[in-house]
C-alpha cells in the first residue's frame, strides 16, 4: 500500500470509529473524546519532533505539559491586587536577586581564571540563595495567607485564556532551553532519566509552591475561550436554534461547546502539522535525520549538532507546552496532581511509537488511536469480564472476585491493543518514510 | 563433491536478488578466494553460505551433508567458522574474552590455541585486557581473525581479513592461512588485496553482480589480462 | 404516573490508579444502598435501579470526563455518586454534571475549594469540608494536654486543607507545630519523611493521609524506628487494617472520623460485612449515603427527572422528618411514597449545609487494647 | 598548512599519541603510515576536533585550532573521512551526499517554511553536484538505496564522496582504500590527484596499501607507538630499516607451493 | 555519651533506613540492568513483574500459613519464594515467547522494545490485580526485629533507640550476595560471558556458536528471580501493594542508570545513591547536632530542604552525577 493511501485509509478508519462512538453512544461523548484525541495528537507531534527527527530521548514530557498548563492559569486568572500588595515587592526583589546572582556567576565564570573560579561560584550561589530566600519567604507566606481556601496565590494577568496556548509554548520552550544548556550532552537513556528527573522537579515546584498556582489545592473555574453550555441553555436564541435543529437545548449546547473546541484544536493542529511536514521534508529534516543516524559524522560534515539538538528540543517541548495549555483550558482546571509519568509521559511515547515515529501523520494518528483506546477500554474492561465470566455460576466466588477487579481489565486491554497493533505494524501504523 | 559445495545460490535481502545462481566449492586443505568489484555480492555470498541469508534457490552442502536449512549456530557446531567484514568483534568485551567466545563451543583446553593466536598477533597479547572497542582498526581485524581461529574449524571463512592491517601483519596472516590450510582445513576468503590473495589461492572466483564471472586457479586468474584490468587494478 | 422499569445510577470512582485500593469498597457500599432499595421493591412503584461504574482514574481529568460523559449521555444515569479526588471531581462537575444538569454527589472530595465552584446547585458531598475536622481534631489534642506535634499530610488538596486547618486551630489554642511535612502517596519508602519528622522531638505525630496509602507507610516507618508511639489521625487514617497491623504498637493513638452516632456507623459496618465488603478504608459510609440520597431524592420527587432529583436532595437530607439510619431505606421509601418527610442520617450522620455539603459531626476514636473504640461524638 | 606540535593523547594509561609533531605542506598529498595501533587514527581524531588532546597544539594556516569542534573545522575547510565507515544509514546514498554542503538555506527552519522557492533552487544545484559524485564513484545503481544497506566497500566510497561535495582546503582520508576494489582505487587515486592539482586540495591520507601510497604520496610520514618514526619521500621511507622492521616486513615466508 | 547518642540517632533515622531502602532499590535495579545489558532495552514491565512474582509468593505464603507451616524467626514467605520465582519466570518466558521474540527476529529498534514492554507492563498490571486485587496485603511473619528501639535504649542506657529489622538485614545480605554472584556469573561463567557477547553483537554471537535461545532463557530466569526476590523482600519489609511496585520502577531505573546501566555493581551503587540522597538531604539535623556540638544552639531544624522536595532532590543529585559522569558512575552502556 502506498503511503498516502495508507494514511488516508487509517485516518478514515479512525474517524469511522469516532463516528460510531457518536452514533452508538452519544455525540457529546464522541466530541469530547475527539478533542482529547486532538490534544494527544499535538503532544505526540511534539515528542515525535524530538525523537523521530532528532533521536532525543525526552522522558520529561509531563513537566512540559504541566508548564503549559500553568501558563493557562497565569494568563487567564484575574490580577490579584491584594496578593501583589502584600507580597509583590518581596517577589520582585527575590527575582531581582536571582538575576543579580546569575549575572554575577556568569561574570565570574567568564572573566576570572580557572583556579578559584569554582569556589567563588559556589560562594556566590550560596549567598544568592540566602538573599533570595530572605525576600522570598516572607512574601510567599504573606501571599499564601490571603484567603487560602479560595486563593492564596498571585492570580494571573487577566488576559484571554486562548493566549495562554502561545505562552504555554513559550514557558515549555524556555524551560527546555534551560535544560538543553545543562543536559543535552547526555545520550540515550541517560538523557531520558535526566529529563525525567527534571520533569519531577518541575512538578514538585508546581505542587508545593502554592503562591504560584495554588499547588495541590488546584485552580478551578478557569475562563473558557468558548461560550459556556449553561449560558447557551439560558439564551433564547440558542434554544430556538436548537429547536430548529430538532435537538434538546442541553444536548445542543454541549455539542456546540465541544464543537467549538474541536474547531480551535483542529486549527492549531493543522498549523503545527503544516510546519512540521514542511520542515521534515526540507533539507532541515534531512540534516536532522543525518544527525540522528550518526552524530559524529554529522559533526564532521559541518553540522552543529549541539545547536540543532537544542533547537529541536526547544521546539518539541514548546509544542507539548501548547498542548498542555490547551488541555487545561478545555478542562477549566489546573491540578498538578494530574500529572503523572504514566499518563503524561509514557502514554505519549506509546502514541508516538504505535503511530510511527519519524512520521508526523503517524504520530498524530497514534495520539488518536491510543487516546481512543484509553477512554474506551474503561468500558470494554468490565464488558469483557462480563463476557468471560458469563459461563460461570451467578454466585461463584471466582466470578465475584473477577467482576470486582474488572476495572483492571482496562489496563490489560490497553496493553493488548498496544501489543497487537505493534505486532501487525512493528514499525508503527504509518512508519517513517525513508525514501524520497 | 567438494567439502563445501554451494550451488545455484539465488537470493537477496529483500525483493531483488543479489545473488544469481552463484556457485562456490572448496575442498579440504584448499584456499579459495573470491574477488570482485564492490557491491558484487561477495559478502552476501559468504553470508548465504553461512546461513545468515535465506536463499530462494540453491543448496549448500558440507562434507556431503545438506546444510541449506541449518541455522548459523548449527553450522558453527558442524565446524564452520566465519569472520564477517564489519562488526566482527565484541566491542565491550576484552580481547581475551573475544578469543574465548571464539572457543565457545569447544570443551577441551584451548589455552594452546590462544597462545598460537597471541604468537601470530603479538599486539593482542599486550592488549588482552583492553576492550576490543578501544582498539585501532587493524588491531580489531586481528582480534576478529583470532576469534575465528579459536574455533578450530574445518572450514574457515574470512571476509576481507586483511582490510586495514599493516603489510607486515598481512604477510604474517597469509602465512598463517597457508599453514592452517596445510593442516587440512578448507579456507574460503573474500579479498580486495586480490593479488596477494590469489597468489596463495588454489582456487579463485571472480564475482560480478552476483554471478560467477570467472573461476580458475589463483595463478590462472592472475594471468588473465581481462581479470587483471577490471578487478586487480592493472 | 408511570415510570420506566429501570433506571441507572452512575458511580464514578478511581478504580485504577493511585487510590484503586480504596474504591472497590466505596463502590460496593454505594451499591449496597441500591440493592437495598431494589430489594424493598418500593422505589418508584417497583422501578429497578442499576449501578453503572465508571473509572475516574483519580488523576486523569480527560479520561474521567469521558467516563462520566458516557454515564450521562449514553447510559442516562439519573445521578452520579462520585467522584473521588478533587481534581477529577471538579472536572466532571463543570464539564459534565453542570452542563447536563445531573446531580453529582461526592463521597470523598473534601477540598474546601469545592465549596465555591460554580455548580448550579448540582454538586453535593457527603464528606464534610476539612476545615471543621481540623478544628475538632485540634480541640481533642489540646484537651489531652499534648502541646507539641509534628504534622505530615498526604500531598493533595485533602491533606493540605486538613493540615492547614489543624495547624491553624492548634496554634490558636496555644500548641506548637514543630514541623509540617507532606508525603506523596504510593511511594516506596518513607524513611526520609519519618527521619525529618522525628528529628524535631514532638510529642505526637499527626498523620493526615490515607490508611492504606502513604499514611500507613509513615506509621509503619515511625513504629519501626521507634520515632513516635502516639499518632493523631485524620478521618482518612481510621481503619481496622491499621490496628490489625500495628495493634499494641500504637496504643493510645487517637483521631476523628465523620459520623454523628456510633450506632449508625456500626449498623452500616454490619451490613457491609454481610455483603462481603471486608475492607475498612475510608469513605464507605459516605458512599452508601451518597447513593441513598439520590435514590431518596428521586422517590421524594416521584420522578426520574434529573432536575426533580436535584430539587429534592436537600429535602431528604435534612430535617424535618423521620430520621433514617442505614438499612432503613425501605422505611424511608415507604414514607416518601406516602408523601411524608424524612431526614436521612445514614451511616455518617448526613446533614447538608450551605452549598450542599455535610455539616459534619465527628466521632472521637482511640486505639484501646489494639482496636479503635469510639469515645464520643462532637 | 597543518602543523601539529608535540601532541599527546592519552586514554587512561594508554598513550595513543605520545608526542607527535607533524607538518603538512600546502598542496601536498602526505601519506601517513605505520603499524596497527600506531596512533594514526587518533591523531586524525585530534586534528579533526573529535578529541581534545591531553597536551600539544594543532595549527591550521598558523592559527591555533586545538580543541575546536569538528563542525567549525569543517567550515574552515578541514574535512575527514572515517576508517570505520560512518554513513547516515537511514538516508539514501544521494541524501548522504546532499546533506553535506554547508550554508544550505533549507537547513534554516524559517527559510524552509517560508521561502520554498529559494530552497528548491538551491536543492537543484546540490542535487546535480551529488549526481556527479555518484557517477564518478560508480555507485549510480545504488543512489536511491539506503546507505545502511551498502556493501562494505561502497560505504567507503560514500565516505570519500562526501568530501567531494564541498570545496575543501585539506582532506584527511583514513584508509579510504581498505576494502575498495583495486581497479576502482586506481580511479580514486586519479581523482585525488586531480583534486590536488586542479582545485588545490591538500590531502593527508592513512593507507596500508604501499602501491597506492607510492603512487600518490610525497612526502610520507611513518608513525609508530604514538610518535613519528620517519619522514621523507616514498623511496627513502621504504628503504628505512626501522620502517621495514616495524611496518613493511619482508614478504611472505611460506612461499606458495603450486 | 552524647556523641554516642548522636551517632545512634543518626544511624537509626538515616543510615539504617538508607541502607535498607538502598538495598531494596538495588535489587530491583539489578534486574533492570540485567535486561538492559543482555536484551538491550529498558524493561518498563519490571515493576509489575516484581508485583506479579510477589503476588504469587504472597498467595502461596498464605496457603502455607493456613497449613500451619512456619520458619520460626524467619518469614514463611522465604519458603514460598521458589513458587513465586517459578511463576514470575513462567510469565516472563511466556511474554518473551509471545511478544519480545517477535521483535528480536525483526531486529526492531530498542525503543520498540521499550514501548512493547510498556504494553507488557499494562498486561501484567491487570493480571496481578486480577490475581490478588489492588489492596495492601500483609504476609510477613516471624520475628520482625533484630533489635527494637525501646529494647536498645534499655540495653544500652542511651537516650536514643536503635531499631534494626530482620528484613532489613535480610535485604542487605541478599543484595550483597546477589550482586557478587551476578558479577562473577557475568564475568567468569561461560553462560554469563555468552550473555554479554550476545548483548554486544548478536550476529557475531551466532557465529561463535552461542545459542540465543539459551541466552534469552537464562536472562529471563535470572531477571524474574531477581524481581521476585526483590519484590518479596520489599513486601516483607513494608507491605505488598501492586501500585507501589509500579511506583518503585522510577527510582529503580534512576538507580540503574546513575550507577551506569548494564553494570551490576553500578546498580548497587545507584540504589544507595538514590536512597541516601532522599534521606540525608531532607533530614532535620538539629537533634543530631545538639548531641554532637552541644554548645551550638542552632535556630530552626537544620533541614537542607523540606521533604516536599525529596524526589526533586534525589533527581538533582542524579542529574549532577550524570553531568560529571555522563554514562553513570561505573561507565554504563550507551545504546
Ligand atoms: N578510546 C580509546 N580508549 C583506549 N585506547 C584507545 C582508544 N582509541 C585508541 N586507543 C588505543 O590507541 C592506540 C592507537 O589507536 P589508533 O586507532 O590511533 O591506531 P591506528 O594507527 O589508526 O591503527 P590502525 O592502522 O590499526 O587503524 C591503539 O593501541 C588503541 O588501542
Ligand atoms: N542489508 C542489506 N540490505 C539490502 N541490500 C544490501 C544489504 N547488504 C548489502 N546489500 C546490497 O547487496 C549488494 C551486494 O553487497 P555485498 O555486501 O555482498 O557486496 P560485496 O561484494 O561484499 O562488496 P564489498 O567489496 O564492497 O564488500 C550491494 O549492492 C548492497 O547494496
Ligand atoms: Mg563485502
Ligand atoms: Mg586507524
Amino acid at each position: 500500500m502506498s503511503q498516502p493511501v495508507r494514511i488516508l485509509s487509517l485516518y478514515a478508519l479512525m474517524f469511522a470509529a469516532l463516528l460510531a462512538l457518536g452514533f452508538v453512544q452519544s455525540w457529546p461523548l464522541a466530541l469530547s473524546v475527539l478533542n482529547m484525541c486532538l490534544i494527544s495528537g499535538i503532544m505526540a507531534l511534539g515528542v515525535n519532533m524530538q525523537w523521530g527527527y532528532g533521536g532525543l530521548f525526552n522522558v520529561g514530557i509531563m513537566g512540559f505539559a504541566a508548564l503549559g498548563g500553568v501558563a493557562a492559569v497565569l494568563v487567564s486568572e484575574p490580577v490579584r491586587g491584594e496578593a501583589w500588595a502584600v507580597g509583590g515587592a518581596g517577589l520582585v526583589s527575590a527575582l531581582l536577586s536571582i538575576v543579580v546572582t546569575v549575572a554575577a556567576v556568569g561574570w565570574v565564570r567568564k572573566h576570572l581564571p580557572r583556579r578559584g573560579r569554582g569556589v567563588l561560584t559556589v560562594l556566590l550561589l550560596v549567598l544568592g540563595y540566602f538573599v533570595t530566600r530572605q525576600f522570598f519567604d516572607p512574601a510567599v507566606d504573606a501571599i499564601e495567607a490571603q484567603d487560602p481556601t479560595v486563593y492564596g496565590n498571585i492570580g494571573g494577568v487577566g488576559l484571554p485564556i486562548i493566549l495562554s496556548w502561545l505562552v504555554g509554548g513559550l514557558f515549555a520552550g524556555g524551560a527546555a532551553w534551560l535544560i538543553s544548556r545543562i543536559a543535552l550532552g547526555l545520550r540515550s537513556d541517560y538523557l531520558a532519566i535526566a529529563t525525567l528527573g527534571i520533569s519531577e522537579i518541575v512538578l514538585a515546584v508546581l505542587k508545593n509552591e502554592d503562591w504560584l498556582a495554588r499547588g495541590v489545592k488546584n485552580v478551578a473555574g478557569l475562563d473558557s475561550p468558548v461560550p459556556s453550555a449553561i449560558d447557551l441553555q439560558a439564551s433564547d436564541w440558542f434554544v430556538a436554534f436548537a429547536a430548529d435543529l430538532g435537538m434538546m437545548p442541553i444536548d445542543a449546547s454541549i455539542v456546540f461547546v465541544r464543537g467549538s473546541y474541536t474547531i480551535l484544536f483542529v486549527i492549531v493542529l493543522a498549523i503545527l502539522m503544516w510546519l512540521s511536514e514542511r520542515a521534515l521534508k526540507s533539507p532541515w529534516g534531512r540534516m536532522m535525520r543525518a544527525i540522528r543516524d550518526n552524530r559524529d559524522a554529522a559533526e564532521a560534515m559541518g553540522k552543529d549538532v549541539v545547536a540543532r539538538h537544542r533547537q529541536i528540543f526547544v521546539l518539541g517541548s514548546a509544542v507539548v507546552g501548547i498542548a498542555g495549555a490547551m488541555l487545561v483550558t478545555m478542562d477549566g482546571l489546573f491540578s498538578p496532581g494530574t500529572y503523572n509519568p504514566l499518563r503524561f509521559t509514557f502514554l505519549i511515547w506509546v502514541m508516538v511509537i504505535v503511530g510511527g515515529s519519524g512520521n508526523n501523520w503517524g504520530a498524530v494518528l497514534g495520539g488518536f488511536l491510543i487516546w481512543f483506546t484509553w477512554t474506551q477500554a474503561e468500558a470494554w474492561g468490565p464488558q469483557a469480564m462480563e463476557f468471560i465470566t458469563s459461563g460461570m455460576a451467578g454466585d461463584s466466588a471466582l466470578r465475584a472476585h473477577l467482576m470486582d477487579n474488572a476495572p483492571h481489565m482496562r489496563l490489560l486491554i490497553m496493553g493488548l491493543v498496544l501489543l497487537v497493533t505493534l505486532r501487525f505494524f512493528p514499525k508503527g501504523l504509518i512508519p517513517e518514510q525513508i525514501r524520497r | 563433491m567438494s567439502f563445501l559445495s554451494a550451488r545455484d545460490m539465488t537470493g537477496g535481502y529483500g525483493a531483488t536478488d543479489i545473488l544469481h545462481s552463484c556457485e562456490i566449492n572448496v575442498d579440504r586443505g584448499q584456499i579459495a578466494v573470491i574477488v570482485g568489484p564492490n557491491g558484487a555480492g561477495k559478502s552476501t555470498a559468504m553470508k548465504a553460505v553461512f546461513g545468515m541469508l535465506p536463499l530462494r534457490e540453491g543448496t549448500v552442502t558440507l562434507d556431503g551433508q545438506d546444510i541449506t536449512r541449518l541455522s548459523p549456530q548449527e553450522r558453527v557446531a558442524m565446524g564452520m567458522g566465519f569472520v564477517p567484514q564489519t562488526a566482527n568483534v565484541f566491542t565491550s568485551m576484552s580481547v581475551q574474552e573475544n578469543l574465548e567466545m571464539g572457543a565457545y563451543l569447544r570443551h577441551d583446553d584451548f589455552t594452546g590455541t590462544m597462545e598460537q593466536v597471541f604468537d601470530l598477533f603479538p599486539i593482542l597479547r599486550e592488549k588482552r585486557r583492553q576492550p576490543a572497542g578501544e582498539l585501532s582498526g587493524g588491531q580489531r581485524q586481528q582480534v576478529a581473525v583470532g576469534r575465528a581461529l579459536m574455533t578450530e574449524p574445518k572450514l574457515l571463512m574470512l571476509d576481507e581479513p586483511t582490510a586495514g592491517v599493516s603489510p607486515i601483519v598481512m604477510d604474517e596472516l597469509f602465512d598463517r592461512i597457508i599453514e592452517v590450510a596445510r593442516t587440512g582445513i578448507a579456507i574460503l576468503m573474500v579479498e580486495q588485496n586480490a593479488r596477494q590473495a590469489l597468489n596463495i589461492a588454489d582456487k579463485g572466483y571472480v564475482l560480478v553482480q552476483g554471478r560467477n564471472a570467472w573461476t580458475d586457479t589463483g595463478e590462472a586468474l592472475l594471468a588473465n589480462p581481462e581479470v587483471r584490468r577490471t578487478f586487480l587494478g592493472g | 404516573e408511570s415510570h420506566a422499569d429501570s433506571a441507572n445510577i452512575g458511580i464514578v470512582l478511581g478504580f485504577t490508579g493511585p487510590i484503586e485500593s480504596l474504591t472497590p469498597d466505596m463502590a460496593s457500599s454505594a451499591q449496597l444502598a441500591i440493592a437495598e432499595a431494589n430489594a424493598s421493591g418500593l422505589f418508584l412503584d417497583g422501578t429497578t435501579l442499576a449501578a453503572i461504574r465508571a473509572d475516574s482514574t483519580c488523576i486523569d481529568a480527560g479520561a474521567a470526563t469521558a467516563a462520566a460523559e458516557r454515564l450521562v449521555t449514553s447510559d442516562n444515569v439519573i445521578g452520579i455518586v462520585g467522584a473521588d479526588c478533587s481534581g477529577v471531581t471538579t472536572a466532571i462537575a463543570s464539564n459534565v454534571a453542570v452542563p447536563n444538569g445531573v446531580v453529582l454527589i461526592s463521597p470523598s472530595a473534601t477540598s474546601p475549594a469545592l465549596s465555591s465552584i460554580e455548580d448550579n446547585d448540582l454538586f453535593f458531598r457527603t464528606a464534610p469540608s476539612d476545615a471543621r475536622q481540623g478544628q475538632i481534631l485540634a480541640d481533642i489534642v489540646t484537651e489531652r494536654g499534648i502541646d507539641s506535634v509534628a504534622i505530615t499530610y498526604t500531598n493533595n488538596d485533602y491533606g493540605l486543607g486538613l493540615a492547614d486547618a489543624f495547624q491553624a486551630a492548634f496554634e490558636a489554642a496555644g500548641g506548637t507545630v514543630e514541623i509540617v511535612a507532606a508525603h506523596e502517596d504510593g511511594k516506596g519508602d518513607y524513611s526520609a519523611e519519618v527521619g525529618a519528622l522525628a528529628a524535631v522531638g514532638a510529642d505526637a505525630l499527626a498523620v493526615l493521609g490515607y490508611v492504606d496509602q502513604g499514611g500507613r507507610g509513615i506509621i509503619q516507618s515511625s513504629v519501626d524506628t521507634g520515632a513516635f508511639d502516639t499518632f493523631i489521625l485524620g478521618d482518612g487514617m481510621i481503619g481496622e487494617s491499621l490496628t490489625e497491623a500495628f495493634g499494641p504498637d500504637i496504643e493510645g493513638t487517637f483521631g476523628t472520623a465523620p459520623g454523628s452516632d456510633s450506632e449508625g456507623f456500626a449498623v452500616f459496618e454490619t451490613m457491609a460485612r454481610e455483603d462481603n465488603i471486608t475492607g475498612d478504608g475510608p469513605y464507605r459510609g459516605e458512599s452508601y449515603d451518597a447513593a441513598s440520597l439520590i435514590i431518596l431524592a428521586a422517590q421524594a420527587a416521584g420522578s426520574l427527572d434529573r432536575g426533580d432529583i436535584q430539587a429534592n436532595i436537600l429535602n431528604v437530607a435534612n430535617a424535618p422528618g423521620e430520621p433514617i439510619g442505614p438499612g432503613e431505606l425501605a422505611k424511608a421509601l415507604e414514607i416518601l411514597a406516602n408523601g411524608g418527610e424524612i431526614d436521612f442520617v445514614g451511616a455518617t450522620g448526613v446533614e447538608l449545609i450551605g452549598p450542599g455539603e455535610a455539616a459534619g459531626s465527628y466521632r472521637e476514636l482511640e486505639v484501646i487494647d489494639g482496636a479503635f473504640q469510639t469515645l464520643g461524638v462532637r | 598548512m597543518i602543523r601539529v606540535e608535540d601532541l599527546h593523547m592519552h586514554f587512561g594509561g594508554i598513550r595513543a599519541v605520545d608526542g607527535a609533531s607533524i607538518e603538512i605542506e600546502e598542496g601536498s598529498i602526505t601519506g601517513l603510515i605505520g603499524p596497527n595501533g600506531a596512533g594514526k587514527t587518533t591523531l586524525f581524531n585530534v586534528v579533526a576536533g573529535h578529541y581534545t588532546p591531553t597536551s600539544g597544539r594543532v595549527f591550521l594556516d598558523g592559527e591555533d585550532i586545538t580543541g575546536l569542534p569538528p563542525h567549525e573545522l569543517f567550515h574552515r575547510g578541514l574535512l575527514r573521512t572515517f576508517q570505520i565507515a560512518h554513513e547516515f544509514s537511514t538516508l539514501t546514498v544521494r541524501d548522504n551526499l546532499m546533506m553535506v554542503p554547508p550554508a544550505q538555506k533549507g537547513e534554516r527552519l524559517l527559510d524552509a517554511w517560508f521561502r520554498p522557492g529559494e530552497v528548491r533552487a538551491q536543492e537543484r544545484a546540490i542535487r546535480e553536484k551529488a549526481e556527479d559524485v555518484i557517477d564518478f564513484l560508480e555507485i549510480s545503481h545504488v543512489a536511491d538505496e539506503l546507505a545502511g544497506n551498502l556493501s562494505g566497500g561502497q560505504k567507503k566510497l560514500l565516505e570519500l564522496g562526501r568530501t567531494m561535495m564541498v570545496d575543501a582546503k585539506i582532506v584527511f582520508l583514513d584508509e579510504v582504500g581498505a576494502g575498495v576494489n583495486r581497479t576502482l582505487l586506481h580511479t580514486i587515486g586519479d581523482a585525488i590527484q586531480r583534486l590536488n592539482r586542479e582545485r588545490g586540495y591538500t590531502f593527508c591520507m592513512i593507507e596500508h596499501d604501499m602501491d597506492f601510497i607510492s603512487r600518490l604520496c610525497d612526502p610520507v610520514i611513518v608513525m609508530a607507538e604514538g610518535r613519528v618514526l620517519a619522514k621523507g619521500d616514498v623511496a627513502s621511507v621504504k628503504a628505512d630499516e626501522r620502517v621495514i622492521e616495524a611496518y613493511l616486513g619482508t614478504g611472505l615466508k611460506n612461499k606458495v607451493i603450486a | 555519651m552524647d556523641i554516642l547518642n548522636g551517632i545512634v540517632l543518626f544511624a537509626n533515622f538515616v543510615i539504617i533506613p538508607g541502607l535498607a531502602y538502598g538495598a531494596q532499590l538495588a535489587l530491583g535495579a539489578l534486574g533492570v540492568t540485567l535486561i538492559y545489558a543482555v536484551l538491550r532495552f529498558s524493561n518498563f514491565a519490571h515493576g509489575d513483574l516484581m508485583a506479579f512474582g510477589t503476588a504469587a509468593t504472597v498467595l502461596f505464603t498464605w496457603w502455607l500459613q493456613s497449613m500451619g507451616v512456619s520458619l520460626g524467626v524467619l518469614p514463611t514467605a522465604l519458603l514460598a519464594l521458589p513458587v513465586g520465582i517459578v511463576a514470575a519466570v513462567a510469565i516472563s518466558l511466556l511474554m518473551d515467547r509471545a511478544v519480545y521474540s517477535f521483535y528480536r527476529e525483526k531486529r526492531s529498534a530498542p525503543v520498540i522494545f521499550v514501548i512493547v514492554s510498556v504494553g507488557v507492563m499494562f498486561v501484567l498490571n491487570g493480571l496481578t490485580r486480577l490475581l490478588i486485587g489492588p489492596d495492601d496485603q500483609r504476609f510477613a511473619d516471624g520475628a520482625r526485629f533484630v533489635i527494637r528501639a525501646r529494647d536498645f535504649e534499655a540495653w544500652s542506657g542511651l537516650d536514643e533507640g536503635l531499631a534494626l529489622r530482620s528484613t532489613q538485614v535480610l535485604t542487605l545480605v541478599v543484595a550483597v550476595i546477589v550482586v557478587i554472584a551476578l558479577f562473577l556469573f557475568l564475568n567468569r561463567s561461560r553462560t554469563g560471558k555468552a550473555m554479554r557477547a550476545y548483548s554486544d553483537n548478536e550476529d557475531l554471537a551466532l557465529l561463535s556458536g552461542i545459542d540465543p535461545k539459551k541466552v534469552v532463557f537464562w536472562t529471563w530466569v535470572i531477571a524474574a528471580s531477581l524481581a521476585t526476590i526483590a519484590g518479596t523482600l520489599y513486601g516483607l519489609d513494608k507491605s505488598f501493594k501492586p501500585f507501589t511496585y509500579f511506583q518503585l520502577l522510577l527510582p529503580m531505573f534512576a538507580a540503574a542508570i546513575v550507577g551506569g546501566i548494564g553494570n551490576p555493581v553500578g546498580a548497587i551503587a545507584g540504589g544507595f545513591i538514590i536512597a541516601f540522597s532522599e534521606v540525608t538531604v531532607t533530614y532535620a539535623y538539629k537533634r543530631v547536632l545538639d548531641y554532637l556540638i552541644p554548645w551550638w544552639e542552632p535556630e530552626g531544624l537544620i533541614q537542607l530542604l523540606s521533604t516536599d522536595y525529596k524526589f526533586a532532590v534525589s533527581f538533582v543529585i542524579l542529574v549532577v552525577v550524570l553531568l560529571i559522569r555522563p554514562t553513570g558512575l561505573f561507565k554504563g552502556k550507551v545504546i
